[in-house]
């Protein structure tokens, strides 16, 4: 009965922070790769626009200035040792991933080929900068892809379609996971001395998101469960450009070509809210400057969206306003073609979702969930910490987006996420690696699968009068409507209550299916469990920090308040609440300052 | 600038084996058929079908330029159609066509059959077909 | 408006053979077949599976034959196939449940052709990128847009014959390889991919090519390495 | 237990391909037709005898003529097409114009010879 498998490492999520974990780790320690999904159906597939690092291969470019901007996008709630140490290593990460055949674009020259970003600047002019590294507009795609390619290359053992369900703790110290093989529906202990937890975030709490039906926090809920705490759930970023209605993502990086937004009246808007930078402000900025414009009656038609624009002449006569050239001087212009083989994918959505070629229309847009901020708690190398004095949790790591470093703060700039999952995906393995080589493996408890198994029967065995897909329409709704780009007391509290009123309904809904093979029913619904716990933490999180910053922001609390909220929040579940500590945010160099873009 | 050096690789690095030689035949004897057929209409015409024949009958020439082909036609005289010259381009016709064909065949049963043996046994019949018919078709046309 | 979703259901647990269930349900014409599926689920049956994941066609889960045609079903609307749905999974593969098909012979085909970029020359000195000129990365674009849906390989009749095949997303993948100027590794995989179980089994159907949701020209692409394989020439 | 591979006969023929899968299965049929016929008729031809007697019955039915002829024909003209495109593997980006093309070449040709088969059939 018992499948009992033993490795120096496993790792539990195989997009681009678990596979660069994997293949690191693999290199010195005998690595297991656990996924849900294949590894090349995780969700860095869906990244589109880029990678950020100071290459300067277009233009002058510094760590530094990278740095200062992450510092600034985060609204300074990110710790700046961390920051600094990603944005020095980003130059060699991308430049590895090159290395390791990954097809980014070129310039003339035969380098790699960068392009503007939100929030991304020349510290000296304030102008956008070229910072992205990019392939057309499936960076994440080709990242995935090359990942997984090495991995293969390097052996790295890979458990695909198995589902992780519980971590198991023994003396304080990491001692495995318990996951189910989703073909017979057998549940695996895998022992280890290290685990690595890289499982992405949980934009599927909200209606309208670009995120795949597989964010649904199982790490992040999986732990907390586990009594450890959650850092800044209170931090989610709406990303302004998503298709009305399906969210799904239009990358940053249409507006990096020179696309603009357009209100409801044919003006276009982000000059009033970013003077400098304008459509390339960094994403809070603008999805509120959007919400306001609806708000305030100027979407189009009266509906919750707005247009973007990129056909090559309003990209033409915008840039001529701005006075944007090219690298040489010359005034920035674009072609239909141009755009066709800069953003073949954008294109490709458009005409397959709304029936719309952007090559000669408008795409209506309204901003979509987006991006977990907050997340496992960790240090700049991975391991997980566990309480404000930054003590961790002995062979326990987590990289990537379920984790929180924390570099993007309150809220995240364009492309550091990708490089965000390299940079600490890979130190993340080294670490799991060297530690595995001097631990030895924490004795099993006598039945490792108890907890999960004991999930599973209680969602076999409910009552059955409640339906699980009932309950998750509503908490989209509900968390899109009153936990999103603006939140306020009321409407947090009721979200709140009504998350407790989900919780208990959860409790008894029953699934039908009764096999073993595949029973996605099970599974789901066990992810909305994952679901309800990690939306109750960020609505009681969000509802408890009395200020606005990057991508919280309070109607009631309108003014970041560095006085009393210059500090990370920790949250653990206990006997049944939420209970929130603080740990303070790391400032080297940069003072926090007004943010203007 | 990168250096855009043409990449030509040496046979021996091509992957060039029996399978893709075979691919190429199969292509080229397709061309060498459309020749020599082209060849065999044109004759036909020049040695007054237009007058004596269908396009059936034209075509069935064209096909294999065999004389017992236009015996049962309003052809009045067989001998300028069992010329050596005819003989010869029916006899590389037939040859080519029988090992296109049976090649064909291989190709077909190579989609099915994928164990090495079945493979072999498949192959060893397709020699003794590509023989036992191009030695019966030489017989008839140079016999009849 | 109504739209009538047929769907092959396989329970391996308690059925002997496939059966077809018929759901009669509300959609509007933007409705991905996905939302559809998701539907069903949610309040007509829970026991029905499938995979999915992005839910915008780019992580290649959800490949399944719908009206007879191999196509994502988060990048089919009901707009375009009409109101009479039929979903079937990809043929070629074992069915273990409803709409999941045992992947792995197709990743095993993929595992062949030495999937990962090879050069084992040294690293430039400047400690910088190798360079490639846009004219040699554009050279094999179409080919890197591969998301290992297996829409084409399924879709071709080759591989239902046999799926030794390697199959169009394998060759595919050999080409985003074979073509990039800066792997080495050209003439191993050609020597693969030239076996029996390669190039010579692709008839040019072309089922593959209008099944790639990512749009690319796979006939084109193996085309291409079949006249490399003879001519040598990868450039 | 799973549900095994096997894609029949029936179900292959079933999916919808388009126009090239259409003329893929033309082509293996108009093949694998004039291999059978030709290597009856190569056989036939030197037995000789009763069964050459009673094959030239069947050559000369009507039906069976339209028959061969469409799998010559056929075969060769689509043949041509694919290596064409074989060869000149760029020329794939026209593919639907090629298969009509090729549609355009076929059809009257084949039309006249069943015009001409049938005409003789029937009126001689
Ligand atoms: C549409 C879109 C566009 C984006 N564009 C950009 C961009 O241009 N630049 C940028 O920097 N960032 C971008 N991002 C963000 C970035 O892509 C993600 O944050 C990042 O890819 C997350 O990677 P990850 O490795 O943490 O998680 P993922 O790649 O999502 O991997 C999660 C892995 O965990 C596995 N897993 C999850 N739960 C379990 C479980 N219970 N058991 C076992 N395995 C499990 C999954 O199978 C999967 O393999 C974008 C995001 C989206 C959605
Ligand atoms: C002008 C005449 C002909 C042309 C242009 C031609 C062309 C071709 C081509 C290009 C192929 C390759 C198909 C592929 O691999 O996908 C082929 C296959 C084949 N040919 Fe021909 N051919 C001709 C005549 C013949 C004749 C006379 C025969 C029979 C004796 C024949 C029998 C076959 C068979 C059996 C196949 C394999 C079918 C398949 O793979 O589907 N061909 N032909
Ligand atoms: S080539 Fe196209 S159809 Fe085939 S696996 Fe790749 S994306 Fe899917
Ligand atoms: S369908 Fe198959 S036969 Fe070739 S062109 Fe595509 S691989
Ligand atoms: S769900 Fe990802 S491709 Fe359809």
């Amino acid at each position: 009965m018992a499948n009992i498998h033993q490795f120096d490492v496993v790792v539990v999520g195989a997009g681009g922070a678990g596979l660069m974990a994997g293949l690191y780790a693999s290199r010195t320690a005998k690595t297991a790769v656990i996924s849900k999904l294949y590894p090349t159906r995780s969700h860095t597939g869906a990244a589109q626009g880029g990678i950020g690092a100071a290459l300067g291969n277009l233009e002058e470019d510094k760590p530094e200035w990278h740095t200062y901007d992450t510092v600034k996008g985060s609204d300074y709630l990110g710790d700046q040792d961390a920051i600094e140490f990603m944005c020095n290593e980003a130059i060699d990460a991308v430049i590895e991933l090159e290395h390791m055949g990954l097809p980014f674009d070129r310039t003339p020259e035969g380098r790699i080929s960068q392009r503007p970003f939100g929030g991304h600047t020349n510290n000296e002019t304030g102008k956008p900068v070229r910072r992205a590294c990019h392939a057309a507009d499936r960076t994440g795609h080709m990242i995935l892809q090359t990942l997984y390619q090495q991995c293969l290359k390097n052996k790295v053992t890979f458990f695909d379609e198995y589902q992780v369900l519980d971590f198991i703790i023994v003396n304080g110290k990491a001692a495995g996971v318990v996951a189910v093989e989703l073909a017979t529906g057998e549940l695996h202990t895998f022992h280890a001395k290290a685990v690595i937890f890289a499982t992405g975030g949980h934009g599927r709490i909200f209606e309208v998101t670009s995120n795949a039906y597989a964010y649904t926090g199982d790490g992040a809920a999986i732990l907390l469960r586990r009594g450890l705490p959650l850092e800044d759930m209170e931090f989610f970023q709406f990303h302004p450009t998503g298709i009305y209605k399906l969210g799904i993502l239009i990358t940053e990086g249409v507006r990096g070509e020179g696309g603009v937004l357009i209100n409801g009246r044919g003006e276009r808007f982000m000059p009033k809210y970013a003077p400098t930078v304008k459509d390339l402000a960094s994403r809070d900025v603008i999805s509120r400057a959007i919400y306001t414009e609806i708000r305030e009656g100027r979407g189009v038609n009266g509906q919750n969206y707005v247009w973007l624009d990129v056909r090559p002449e309003s990209v033409i006569k915008y840039a001529a306003m701005d006075g944007r050239t090219n690298p040489d001087g010359t005034p920035y212009t674009i072609t239909g073609e141009q755009v066709l083989a800069k953003l073949p994918d954008i294109i490709d959505f458009c005409r397959v979702y709304l029936g719309v070629d952007p090559v000669t229309q408008m795409m209506p847009i309204q901003p979509t969930a987006h991006y977990t901020m907050g997340g496992i708690p960790t240090n700049k190398y991975g391991e997980v910490i566990i309480d404000s004095q930054n003590t961790v949790l002995p062979g326990l790591y987590a990289a990537g987006e379920c984790a929180c470093v924390s570099v993007h703060g309150a809220n995240r700039l364009g492309t550091n996420s990708l490089l965000d999952l390299v940079v600490f995906g890979k130190h993340a393995g080294l670490k799991a690696a060297e530690y595995a080589k001097h631990a030895d493996f924490e004795p099993l408890p006598a039945d490792p699968e108890a907890e999960a198994r004991a999930q599973f029967e209680a969602l076999r065995n409910g009552s059955g009068k409640e339906n699980a897909f009932d309950i998750s329409t509503d908490m989209k709704k509900v968390m899109f409507e009153e936990v999103s780009i603006y939140r306020n007391e009321k409407g947090m509290k009721a979200a709140l209550e009504k998350i407790a009123e989900w919780k208990e309904r959860y409790k008894h809904i029953r699934v039908q299916d009764t096999g073993r093979v595949f029973n996605t029913e099970l599974l789901n619904a066990w992810e909305l469990g994952n679901m309800l716990d990690v939306a109750e933490v960020v609505a009681a999180c969000a509802l408890n920090r009395r200020e606005s910053r990057g991508g919280h922001s309070r109607e009631d609390y309108p003014e970041r308040d560095d006085q009393n909220w210059m500090k990370h929040t920790l949250a653990w579940k206990q006997d049944g609440k939420v209970k929130i500590d603080y740990k303070p945010v790391v400032v080297t160099k940069y003072q926090p300052k007004k943010r203007v873009y | 600038m990168a250096t855009t050096k043409p990449r030509i690789l040496p046979l021996t690095k091509r992957g060039l084996n029996f399978e893709m030689l075979m691919w190429l035949f199969t292509r080229l004897t397709a061309l060498a058929m459309y020749g020599l057929i082209l060849i065999a209409i044109i004759g036909a015409l020049i040695m007054g079908a237009r007058t004596q024949m269908n396009l059936a009958d034209v075509l069935r020439w064209g096909f294999m330029p065999n004389s017992s082909h236009v015996q049962s036609t309003e052809v009045p005289d067989l001998a300028p159609w069992s010329t050596p010259f005819w003989k010869i381009t029916a006899s590389v016709l037939l040859l080519i066509a029988v090992a296109h064909g049976v090649h064909g065949l291989v190709v077909i049963a190579d989609d099915y059959i994928v164990s090495s043996r079945g493979r072999n046994i498949a192959r060893i019949i397709s020699i003794i077909m590509v023989i036992a018919f191009s030695a019966m078709g030489l017989y008839i046309l140079w016999t009849s | 408006m109504q739209v009538t979703l047929k769907v092959f259901r396989y329970n391996p647990e308690a059925d002997k053979s496939f059966r077809y269930e018929i759901y009669t349900l509300e959609a509007e014409e933007t409705d991905r077949i996905l939302d559809l599926l998701e539907k069903v689920k949610g309040y007509n049956d829970g026991t029905l599976s499938f995979r999915r994941s992005c839910a915008h066609g780019v992580c290649g889960s959800d490949a399944m034959r719908i009206n007879g045609r191999n196509m994502l079903a988060c990048k089919a609307l009901v707009r375009d196939v009409g109101d009479k749905i039929t979903v079937e999974p990809l043929l070629g593969l074992k069915v273990v449940k409803d709409l999941i098909v045992d992947m792995e012979p197709f990743f095993d085909n993929y595992k062949k052709i030495l999937p990962y970029f090879i050069n084992d020359s040294p690293l430039p000195a400047d400690g910088k990128e190798r360079l490639q000129s846009p004219e040699e990365r554009a050279r094999f674009d179409e080919t890197t847009k591969c998301i290992l849906c297996a829409a084409c390989t399924t879709s071709c009749p080759s591989f239902w014959a046999s799926d030794q095949y390697y199959g169009p997303a394998a060759l595919v993948t050999a080409h985003r390889f074979i073509f990039d100027s800066r792997d080495e590794a050209a003439s191993e995989r050609m020597h693969i991919i030239a076996e029996t179980d390669g190039l010579a089994r692709c008839h040019t159907a072309y089922n593959c090519t209008l099944a790639c949701p990512r749009e690319i020209p796979i006939t084109k692409a193996i085309g291409e390495l079949k006249m490399a394989t003879i001519t040598g020439k990868v450039e | 237990m799973i549900l095994k591979r096997n894609v029949s006969l029936a179900t292959a023929l079933r999916y919808k391909g388009q126009g090239p899968y259409l003329t893929y299965i033309l082509h293996r049929i108009g093949g694998l037709g004039m291999a059978i016929f030709v290597a009856v008729h190569i056989l036939a031809s030197f037995l000789g005898g009763e069964i050459g007697g009673f094959l030239n019955d069947v050559y000369k039915n009507w039906a069976f003529q339209i028959f061969i002829f469409f799998c010559a024909l056929f075969h060769a003209i689509n043949g041509l097409r694919i290596t064409i495109l074989d060869l000149w593997p760029k020329l794939l980006d026209h593919s639907r114009e090629a298969i009509w093309l090729e549609w355009a070449v076929f059809l009257p040709l084949f039309g006249i010879a069943v015009f001409v088969i049938l005409s003789t059939a029937l009126g001689g």
